[in-house]
């Protein structure tokens, strides 16, 4: 009996790895994403995914590296209501977003939306959709190191 | 006595040479007056916050220049997004 | 000199795996085909996959497992052409293709479409289109096992 | 004497009880005279292979009913695609 209460755990914490919503510094794993999406259901026939990558030019500038700095609970609440709003407007059954902060470097992962859903049409359109809400509406901002120095992206001249 | 916390994000932050402002305002301000008043007290700031693709947040939420800011508010001006 | 012979490859065997074009019966790695296809361009910044899976039913019926045939050449000249016309028509970067053939059971890939491209829109718009032509036009056939027995897709009353 | 190989797929090979089948014409047949030689010798496939959605390939190309069959060609009769 004693023995058995040490097995018991009535709050048990969450591991920031399964949810479907994250801002992060690390890397993370497109394949563990799609893993766990497929593990939800088994109705889900079509996963479109959206991967963002550090290009090493924009504007007509060479970039050596990226950094992304979020306002964090507002950041992760907006991505929570893009998701929300995905899930009743589509025809889908699953969406991950997961956005990465601090530093990057060119050719590292930034952005990932996945969107499983019984069928591809639904998927493709709700994950365009996501990633255009994200965009828009999520704040996160972007700063690239160029010749000219570090600049945030929306700060130029 | 009104506390507020004012927060500064990205280009903002480098022109506040601040992230965050601890900031205790004697009467009651709309947020154009807090605007006015902090585009005043730091130079750098001035006719930037004004801007028109400026977007402020008071606890988490969008709000317009005439919300009235109220004790123990957050207040974050958040310059147009660029994530993804 | 009859040394440095051993290491002249006028024709060098080339790795199915590093092929943007494949019909395999194995299963394949998101991950992996997603690092081949940035190491080919520092310049994408946007990568749209599509993933079909196998959904355990399908037109009312439960489906136990599937089985794929394809016609050996004609399929893989004809995604070919896809990803040729793909590459022409959208303004994108690089396409992958990759169908299953064989034993597939419930839950696993089936057919991995990558698109990368500067800008993402263009990426999304070549994906969907590439997967609704090789629906329409590549010579593959699926034989879906339920409890009628097994049954080509195409085949039913 | 023309040799052809006739190639069936899917539910096609399962009526036809086989993938391939080797074939000696005498004469010069279009595609539609060896469906029709096809559906004469082999019950199973009957009022099948001449169905509006099945697609013929010779030697990996699409053809139409009057393409004529050459010596060595491989004629695939190819039902309705279902992959993806």
């Amino acid at each position: 009996m004693g023995m058995r209460l040490l097995f018991c755990h009535p709050f048990p914490a969450v591991d920031p790895k399964i949810m479907s919503i994250r801002i992060q510094s690390g890397d993370f794993s497109i394949e563990e994403e799609i893993g766990k999406m497929k593990g939800l259901s088994l109705k889900i026939g079509g996963i479109v995914t959206f991967l963002g990558t550090a290009r090493d030019f924009s504007k007509g500038q060479i970039v050596t590296a990226l950094s992304f700095e979020h306002y964090p609970k507002m950041a992760e609440e907006t991505l929570r209501k893009i998701r929300e709003k995905a899930l009743t407007t589509f025809d889908i059954a699953a969406v991950t977003m997961i956005h990465r902060v601090g530093n990057i470097q060119v050719g590292e992962n930034i952005v990932l939306i996945v969107v499983g859903a019984e069928h591809r049409k639904a998927a493709f359109d709700a994950c365009s959709w996501c990633i255009d809400e994200l965009k828009k509406t999520v704040p996160i901002w972007k700063r690239e190191e160029t010749q000219d120095g570090k600049i945030w992206v929306h700060d130029r001249p | 006595m009104n506390h507020v916390t004012i927060r500064f994000f990205a280009q903002l932050k480098d022109r506040a040479g601040a992230d965050t402002l601890s900031l205790d305002i004697v009467s009651e301000y709309t947020l154009k007056q807090l605007v006015s008043h902090l585009e005043e007290t730091i130079p750098n700031l001035k006719g930037v916050l004004s801007t028109g693709n400026m977007q402020t947040a008071i606890n988490q939420e969008f709000v317009d220049d005439e919300t009235v800011i109220k004790h123990g508010d957050e207040v974050a001006f958040l310059p147009p997004f660029s994530g993804g």
